[in-house]
């Protein structure tokens, strides 16, 4: 029987702390999620029992350690619903995944006059990036705009495809508004174009759906942190024919077949992009991450979420003067706002001093902020364990805290 | 006032404060005694980069003393910026070079304030110090 | 009163663990070492009281996490003699170290016709970059050979050096062989050159001089999972002159100043070069093996380490038939060998099945496999928790092993 | 013996073995068992990649059959040869592309040998199903 997500938050270790003398109450969750016990557990078990450099090593704990690791691959293959194992390639996180494809796949494949296609809506990480690539190429850089609602401009997005498109680069959750993007359908007309797709699923792949094969994407990226996997792990997938065609990024031990000062030639998928020692740990946390996911009903957890959010969004706009910014067809899991007159950083620093963590400033996403013309927001964001007590306990604060400043 | 005594000033009165929320409510009240900046002063050119609220301080040289106004959006950053107006305003320049940081800790405001790069503070003081070195070079 | 050597053992888990029923004995501390008690808790102790996204973030978990952060920065950048903290860089191991500059440094500096010098007792990780770079640079690879000895020949690396010569890349300890290479001097001679060096260190800042000021290194790189921290973290250091005229390598969230289409600026050192969110808990742990390391006096430490090698040494040598690789003017802690007529594969596993884990093959390092005309080795490698009984049940073995396979 | 028997033979022998050491003795004597390849097919061409020790595969295709001389200079692999020419030799290149590997789960060796990237068993068997997928083309 699945697990009831009312029990969740018991799971999570650090969500008994208190902070300020209160008890924490933690909405920064699309910053990084809070990890359950098993996964810690899962860590500490690696370094107790079966520490070792894995692959070349022909002894006991190496084979521990490597069977662990290609086993975590697999797990997370069967995840994302990719069709091979050696479609997921491990990285530190989201940022790496997409720089890997920006430098190995866009310099060998993105010419002089080519346009790469991201939205206003990127999280730095899938942005500067392919600014980069573009400035490196002499390759165009074209952002589709979102509108009043913050949802994208698809219009502006089918004039902008063209043969000459090389790629377009979108997250399928916006870290800063909550927008899902209408990635399936994207992916879909940048075919038609020719183009390939990276999807930024860094804030999407814990929280809806996960499904490459569904979505037919090209690459896709994502962080383990968010989402009560370690720190330090993440995934590019990609299809294995862009991948065999890639040449490799980072390189050094790992990823070479033979080497000699004449030539060199590569391993196989995946380690060809897995130069060096890896962090062995982190895909094994990664794995009982999913292990835990999966412990919950998914359709029960989606609906748990979406109410949850519905329910934050309401009581939110019950706060005099308070602006919840966007409106899009489809949200997810973040509440981003401001109050009239005060300022985001005064917000988020006396609701700490109550215990209550928040994000506020830009969210590495300038382009937004910019669009909006303001200088940040205020974000509360949600995971699994979140409950309508915390959003109750983040309103009732917001209301503290605007006495203190409006004094 | 002598530096001394203001430091002197300042500790005694963080000590009396318990927790975050009075702290905070402390350097809110600081904030509001400090006069506000004309806002022709708050140009550009005098905004301070590397803060999630806007923070702005118009230095002048004189008699290679630091003289500023300085005023920021956020009525706890305008706190900060008061604490700070006490510790360095119309001191040597010499002084404010050579300023190690250990007041804030003292207040035990330092791990704590120079960790969130929001509040500028660790901005705040390089500005400072750069335009006590060019006082000094001029 | 420093802690005696002797009851280091004690410290790490995994060193009471039984393999195939016997104790295991760890010899294979050049691929990863295994993690004190001490190291492993700082992880927990950090997923459970205050894991936290760092830097952005205005509140109470992310505070304690970022500080724990910068203070692991300043313990490094001491334990190596910077000058600054922000000359230390986190990356994921030594092989993303040595790849941030072959790009970053690489690619802006190197030019059609310059040379680069690597050494033949290189790992593939401090090889095949500069091989690349090469490549895409039109640039010349030039490799200093090893003697009979398993030394450099400086002479061949003094003839090597010109104005030409933009930066010479060699380890401190090769970790095939254990040869103790004179960085110092040869960094002295690169200067002379116009030429800056990097130093691979990931063999020697757990077992040797680890002063970067003292050597002069213009570069300096190693992976944490070898000096008994957290795998999947490593360092960086760089001069601050050298690291500020360096554009950034991995683009995304952190490192970014101001984004707009038109144009981006960067964040100041060490962030620029830190790209995504960071394996957070990864520095930390060490911070941690680092202040575990201070518990020893460094001399004793040093002393103990190289007595147990010669006793290594000594003991391997009466085997019949055992072939020591190298005689290195100075060695340190790597114990290579081969026995007549046996491969070292079927010598690897026969051990491991005995509980006892060595590593067999090339080590990643080809170049030197191919000069010594073989395929490969069987290496031995000690830690600070080796002792002279792991080196004893090596020995008695080997000899239970031949047993079975000269049958 | 057909393919069944002789799966029923190998994992009849392995059950008796009780751990690690005596499986790799077993599996010595298995590859002493071996005839050695001649000489002269222990060509590059016939050279496995991917493994520690040299493994050499000499395929012919007769009547859609696999049928290979393989030898390796280090014992255990060749160890693994024998196992691998018992299941696999003389075999219809159908059941060879078919083939999946629950034997060597079934007796114990697959996770071990699997995850050594040294013994090459990965790869002696990615070379005998591309010879059997060569074999059914031609
Ligand atoms: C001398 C040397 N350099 C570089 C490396 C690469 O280190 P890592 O695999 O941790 O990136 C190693 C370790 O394998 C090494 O021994
Ligand atoms: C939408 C989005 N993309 C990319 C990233 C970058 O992820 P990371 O910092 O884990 O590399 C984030 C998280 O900060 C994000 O929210």
């Amino acid at each position: 029987m699945a697990k009831d997500i009312r029990t969740a938050r018991q799971d999570f270790p650090i969500l008994q702390r208190v902070v300020n003398d209160r008890p924490l109450v933690y909405l920064d969750n699309a910053a990084t999620t809070q990890k359950p016990q098993s996964v810690i557990d899962t860590l500490t078990d690696y370094y107790t029992r079966y520490n070792a450099n894995i692959h070349r090593g022909n002894y006991n704990l190496a084979i521990e350690a490597t069977n662990a690791y290609e086993f975590a691959r697999a797990k997370v293959a069967a995840y994302i619903n990719a069709k091979e194992t050696h479609e997921v390639i491990f990285t530190r996180g989201a940022t790496e995944s997409i720089n890997l494809v920006a430098y190995s796949y866009g310099d060998a494949f993105v010419k002089e006059g080519d346009e790469i296609i991201v939205t206003q809506l990127e999280h730095h990480s899938n942005y500067v990036p392919w600014k980069l690539l573009c400035d490196r190429k002499k390759a165009h850089f074209k952002v589709v705009p979102f509108d009043e609602n913050g949802d994208l401009d698809l219009e502006v997005y089918r004039s902008l495809l063209s043969e000459r498109t090389r790629l377009v680069a979108v997250n399928h959750i916006s870290n800063s508004l909550g927008t899902i993007n209408p990635v399936a359908e994207m992916i879909k007309l940048a075919h038609d174009a020719g183009a390939v797709v990276l999807v930024d699923a860094a804030q999407s792949v814990q929280h809806i759906q996960h499904d490459v094969r569904a979505l037919d994407a090209d690459f896709y990226a994502f962080s383990g942190h968010k989402m009560y996997a370690p720190m330090g792990v993440g995934v590019l997938y990609g299809k294995e024919h862009l991948l065999e065609a890639m040449p490799p990024f980072l390189s050094g031990g790992e990823m070479i077949d033979v080497v000699s000062p004449e030539s060199i030639s590569y391993n196989v998928l995946p380690y060809k992009f897995e130069a060096g020692t890896p962090y062995v740990p982190g895909p094994i946390g990664l794995s009982a991450a999913i292990d835990y996911l999966k412990l919950f009903d998914e359709e029960a957890l989606h609906a748990y979420e979406d109410e949850l959010l519905a329910y934050g969004l309401a009581k939110l706009s019950e706060v005099p003067g308070l602006k919840i910014y966007g409106n899009p067809k489809r949200r997810s899991s973040i509440l981003p706002f401001n109050i009239e007159g005060v300022q985001h950083y005064d917000l988020g620093i006396l609701l700490d001093a109550r215990g209550i963590a928040v994000r506020t400033g830009q969210h590495c996403t300038q382009p937004i902020m910019d669009a909006l013309g303001i200088p940040g927001t205020v974000r509360a964001s949600l995971a699994l364990y979140s409950t309508h007590e915390d959003i109750d306990k983040l309103v009732e604060g917001i209301h503290r805290v605007l006495k203190l400043l409006r004094r | 006032m002598t530096l001394s005594a203001r430091k002197q000033q300042l500790l005694e009165d963080f000590e009396l404060l318990e927790n975050w929320e009075e702290k905070y409510d402390y350097l809110i009240e600081l904030g509001m005694d400090l006069p506000e900046m004309p806002p022709e002063l708050k140009t550009d050119l005098n905004l301070v980069r590397g803060c999630q609220s806007s923070v702005w301080f118009d230095i002048r040289c004189e008699d290679h003393k630091i003289i500023f106004d300085a005023d920021s959006d956020s009525l706890i950053v305008k706190g900060i910026v008061a604490v700070v107006n006490q510790l360095f305003n119309e001191q040597p320049a010499e002084d404010v070079l050579k300023a190690d940081l250990s007041f804030f800790e003292e207040v035990g405001l330092w791990q704590h304030l120079s960790a969130q790069r929001g509040n500028g503070l660790l901005a705040m003081i390089a500005h400072l110090k750069k335009a006590a070195t060019d006082c000094l070079s001029d």
